[in-house]
């Protein structure tokens, strides 16, 4: 037992720390949340030069082949700076699916392109009347000679304005609220009958409302069996989560490590804020939280590359506690500051947004702990 | 013990209401408590709904008659406050920075002159304040003000700069306080000015707050002279009549009618709105949330009760109004965030998204809540629950 | 509005402290810990010649006619002083369903002894399988002749093995989760098949597991109308929580008078501990949950006088808030006092001891959070 | 990175847990985490079992070999505190203090007499120490210690009084803290002393705890004569001494193993407990209630595992201690208070009473923890965190 980074992991995180650093500082920030892309693809470009998009990819498709860990721990340096781009919705919501589920063909086709950088892609589950539960999906896709066609509206799609491949979950068979029936589909992202359209977000992500109108997609693309695609939903929403968590951790312990810093250096009736009970009391409350939210998501990512049977709940009660406990961090974060965090210039609001928008991705509290009841035998 | 208000309360409280739902434009509805949104457009939209109050009289409801006020009792002006927050119209920071701080200590503190010349335009909202206490090294600590007014024949000469000054470009005056005797410990060597804005030597710089809004500003006073006549009460008591104006800050006491509004809608939208194959009303997690929201508005409502309880019997709340304002403070925060939980993903949609629930109001009280220090953090207020209202000793 | 109290409930309240500070000194309670009865007779029949039992009772009926808020105020003395005895199963488990549901004869027969301390009453609901809903109600009540038989066990009722008349709810109609078909039973105390034991609680009050073994009651025994007790029993529900608010708020004062006096007074680094931030803000967040306590007791208890429809709302409101705000207190003041309250000594457990099990009696948080949200139309 | 136990940790793991199973009396199991209950008859059990252990070699399993000890690494520690505490063990103050505080500080500070005197028999369960620190004027400011022990030739005199001495009237030996200079600042005049308790002119009286238990005492110390041998370490050198001793002292890493159990019953409970017509465990709220708790307890086994990985790696965890420490506190106050939430009315039932749940385990938890203030209040503890973790400055 060691909970401590090996060497090759803590060289993995400081260096795509001191990639980011350098890449996405916050003027960049600034500029993309009014890019229409949302991300600048030279960055882009140096991740996958630097084999990120891969990272967890086999070898044999140009991958990186590391671990959950590995990319707990990517996802943690970006969240550290809330960086913008296709990383989440290509490697998340895209590699590991098809990792998972596509057939050797699939995986040959698609995989090298993701690692390549070559390859966009963003996952369309959520609808009207969702939250989290895929098993609501209303979506149909109706089967027409070779082909299915699919007709509907998709939302809190992220990056589909940029994707190349779309998974799409929809109904082929049986009615809302049936965990059968339902279909993954590889929809290219510039097919006719795809409009995209952007939603404003507490994040500033790129989140999309997709419309599918007659949207047609060969019989071949489908990940996974036809009609069975529940399972593959439920594990990518778990891997989902806790990459999220990862996401958060780095975005809170960013804005807990901007507040020592600047407790210890503002004065106040001639003293360090920092040498105050009150503030002091809050940061050991923030560094509780920010040791559980981290060690949460390292031990359920340390058990999925085991695939040990434990993963599945270690990573509801790492998203169960992540989002709570990094949203205090950030709230904290304010108070402490005062004033001057309610200045966008800070920057500090941004880690407020997005460790909240992460808490509400792919299950919330509520949801996780039901899972973890479940779990526990209840 | 008496909870409810009497029939002539109860008159005027349809009376407002009424003048409220006829004549408060209905964007502001969306825009949530405390939070006004800065562009010239609603600023226009602002003053001219400040000057309506104005001239209804509601401006200086509780004020002497001498002043051109009603002198009705606390218990009007909370119902006034209730109306304003029910209704959602954007609270006006001016007429509370204006009517609630600085008139009240002219009317204690100021000349003849000073009273002849602010408390009757004030009280027809032609007339605004911003407010020139805060710099950038102080902020809770608000003795240690370093900005200099320096006396010389029939003027002060002010240098310095203020910071977080909420509506200095929109502002008549400034309400401000700086060092006039740099030599006497820091709560003994101040004084407060009202400056006139206009005066040559300010400069302002817009800040854009969290929510994307102008609304504060960095303002520079490069030898700024104030005549002496706008020198507020005695020179070098500042600290003491500023630490009085702080005492009527920190009420807010309509805040729980806002919640009262809020939760309404709330409720209205989670009886209609299926999610997950059933409607949010028939989740009995939500349904607890709520209820618990529903609860602490109501405490939070027996605190400011009590603020304007003890006001009403010619009491001044002290810690009274602080626990108000803790109170108000923590609950925005936990409101906003739970409603945010219950939304789900839609909780992320901002204004002008398509399915962005009540149009983004709670993205937008949760941006606006956990920084709204003004009139001192939680932790000071703490502070002076524990040492006035407790009478724990000073740390 | 005003939220002082008046003139004449100042009275009241002031006497009832000043009273119980002479009569029910924290040396009584160690003994009447251990006291077979649980009270001294000798205190209960002086409260008796004040009025008390009588304070909502009508003049008719040698009652004080006092209204709620009186109730309340008593409640809350007492309450202070963690004072023992059987004025709770008597006057608002006993008194007030009487005046509420019986027939003037039953008035004329029970106020009165009520009024002059001459009767204790007890009130026996709950049973295995039952938190706080009466509709699931099992015992059955079967009729013979002039008379119905009672057999089973009732729990946590408290004073049973002093009382007179037991008020109980027992089933002669439908099955348990109807809340048709339940019958208020006015059960002499000393009556044959009545059997007697006490439980061992967390607050020291004398609840007891009755046993009803062929128990007979005479049919004109009962309050209300045979098979429709269950309005009786959900007004004396809300009624009995309001109550248990006011005893709540009195112990809760009393153990956070006590923590300011001790903050006061107890040094630790050359300085009082009361001058620490930490212990400052601990005692900022009591008072908020103190005041909240209190006058949302006192707003649901004024409704109540008036009868408003808001009352009910009201009252589950205060239960839902004061249980948890006044064991926050008890909690903290430990906390603040250190090592020494953790000694039977200082009388602060019993504090302790009475909030949580005032918060856990007449429904909890949730059940109350519930009627909320049902009253609010959800 | 690596949160999973050898095959040979593993094993020993299994070899604590059949030998607890087998040998610890059944009656432990009811009387909750940190509790052992008090009178002759528990306290011969608790002796006996101590010394068990001590046979085992499970007292010093850490320990160097010089001193008798076997040398394991601090993960056999944490598996032996998690079986212990999982068993319901009742966790063993008198071995916590001798073996977790007293021991660890004689391997460093020690004379070679106090070694071979103290450990050997320590290290058997054969030997117990009390701990002489509190006073009735220095609990959190333990440095303000008043009772003295003046030099005398060979001796020093000590007199005073020390107060919440748990175990006082079971112990061989109080290791005390008192005064050894008047003059020199509080921080460093104190010195550490092995007392033998039954040297003459030491009275004890019993306290009984608000479990109804007596487990402290008040301890008067009247020219009690301690021979110069039983200085530990340097004179005027005991703050330092002290704090290092509290730095072990701050554990406890076995708690979530003694929740886990705890959790396992509980869940079991409400599977097959009716409440108002449904089981228990089919209530959303207290399924989320229990779910909480379950996240809880593992956030606090990481913070556990992480004092344990920074021991491994030859650290001396001191403010993730504290945070241990802290988390332990509140979250076993939550717990119990939850459980008995969950338990309404039945939360009530102590020991004894026929249908008291866990026959009262969570009421004695829910009055045992919230003055554990042993080893520092959490107020304290988030001190040591902010400033040694944190690096913020002293207030």
């Amino acid at each position: 037992m060691d909970l401590d980074l090996t060497r090759d992991q803590k060289i993995l995180f400081n260096s795509a720390k001191e990639f980011l650093k350098k890449e996405c500082s916050t003027s960049l920030l600034r500029e993309m949340k009014d890019d229409a892309n949302g991300y600048p693809p030279k960055m882009w470009k140096k991740m996958a030069e630097l084999g990120w998009p891969g990272v967890m990819i086999p070898e044999e498709f140009g991958g990186m082949a590391g671990n959950f860990i590995d990319l707990v721990l990517l996802l943690e340096a970006m969240g550290e700076v809330n960086c913008p781009g296709p990383f989440f919705s290509t490697v998340v919501l895209g590699a590991l699916p098809v990792m998972n589920a596509g057939t050797p063909e699939q995986k040959k086709e698609i995989l090298p392109k993701i690692a390549d950088g070559a390859m966009i892609m963003a996952y369309a589950m959520n609808e009207a009347g969702i939250h989290y539960d895929a098993s609501f999906v209303a979506m149909p896709a109706k089967a027409d000679g070779d082909a299915y066609i699919l007709n509907g509206t998709k939302l809190f799609v992220e990056n589909a304005h940029i994707a190349d491949l779309i998974l799409c979950v929809a109904r082929t068979e049986g009615v809302p609220g049936s965990k059968d029936g339902l279909t993954l589909f590889m929809v290219d992202g510039k097919s006719k009958g795809v409009r995209t359209s952007m939603l404003t977000t507490l994040a500033f992500d790129k989140q999309c409302e997709v419309v599918f109108d007659d949207a047609r997609v060969d019989k071949d693309r489908i990940l996974g069996r036809p009609g069975k695609a529940f399972e593959i939903i439920e594990t990518l929403t778990e891997q989902a989560a806790l990459a999220k968590c990862a996401e958060m951790v780095g975005s809170a312990q960013r804005a807990f490590d901007q507040t020592v810093a600047y407790a210890k250096e503002r004065k106040q009736f001639d003293k360090p804020i920092g040498s105050f009970q009150a503030i002091q009391h809050h940061m050991a409350n923030m560094i509780m939280d920010m040791d559980g939210a981290r060690f949460m998501t390292y031990r359920a990512a340390w058990e999925m590359t085991r695939d040990l049977p434990s993963a599945s709940m270690s990573a509801s009660m790492a998203k169960a506690w992540t989002g709570n406990a990094t949203h205090k961090i950030a709230l904290l974060a304010h108070q402490i500051h005062g004033a001057i965090a309610f200045c966008e210039e800070l920057d500090l609001h941004l880690h407020y947004r997005r460790t909240k928008a992460g808490s509400l991705s792919f299950g919330d509290e509520d949801y996780h702990l039901e899972k973890v009841a479940r779990h526990l035998g209840l | 013990m008496n909870f409810s208000f009497t029939t002539e309360q109860e008159a005027f409280r349809t009376e407002v209401r009424e003048f409220m739902e006829k004549e408060v434009p209905s964007r502001w509805r969306e825009l949530g408590y405390g939070i006004w949104e800065e562009d010239d457009e609603s600023w226009e939209l602002t003053s001219q709904w400040v000057k309506k109050l104005g001239q209804k009289g509601w401006l200086s409801l509780t004020w002497p008659k001498e002043f051109g006020g009603q002198e009705r009792s606390h218990i009007y002006q909370l119902i006034l406050d209730e109306e304003t927050a029910r209704v959602g119209t954007p609270s006006g920071i001016e007429s509370m920075i204006t009517i609630g701080w600085v008139c009240p200590t002219i009317m204690v503190f100021g000349s003849p002159e000073q009273k002849e010349t602010i408390l009757p335009k004030a009280s027809k909202g032609e007339l605004i304040f911003c407010l020139g206490y805060s710099e950038p090294g102080a902020g809770s600590d608000l003795a240690s003000v370093t900005t200099t007014a320096v006396e010389e024949g029939d003027e002060f000469i002010l240098n310095g700069q203020k910071v977080w000054t909420t509506i200095a470009h929109r502002a008549d005056y400034c309400w401000l306080v700086a060092r006039t005797d740099l030599d006497a410990p820091k709560h003994k060597g101040l004084s407060m000015f009202i400056v006139d804005m206009k005066t040559p030597g300010i400069k302002i710089n817009p800040l854009t707050n969290i929510l994307g809004f102008h609304s504060f500003n960095e303002v520079f006073f490069d030898n700024v002279r104030i005549p002496r006549k706008n020198l507020v009460g005695q020179k070098n008591l500042g600290w003491y009549q500023l630490a009085m104006a702080l005492d009527h800050e920190r009420s807010g006491v309509g805040s729980p009618a806002a919640m009262d509004r809020m939760l309404h809608e709330l409720i209205r939208y989670c009886k209609t709105t299926r999610r997950d194959g059933k409607f949010l009303a028939d989740d009995p997690s939500v349904r607890k949330r709520i209820a618990r929201l529903a609860v602490e508005k109501d405490v939070l409502r027996m605190i400011c009760y009590r603020v304007t309880s003890v006001q009403e019997k010619g009491g001044v709340p002290n810690y009274e109004a602080s626990t108000a304002k803790v109170f108000t403070t923590e609950l925005m925060d936990r409101f906003a965030n739970t409603v945010l939980d219950i939304l789900g993903p839609y909780g992320q949609l901002d204004r002008n998204s398509r399915l962005a629930p009540f149009n983004g109001l709670f993205v937008r009280q949760f941006l606006h809540s956990p920084s709204s220090v003004g009139g001192g953090t939680s932790e000071i207020q703490r502070n002076i629950i524990a040492m006035r209202g407790l009478g724990l000793p000073r740390g």
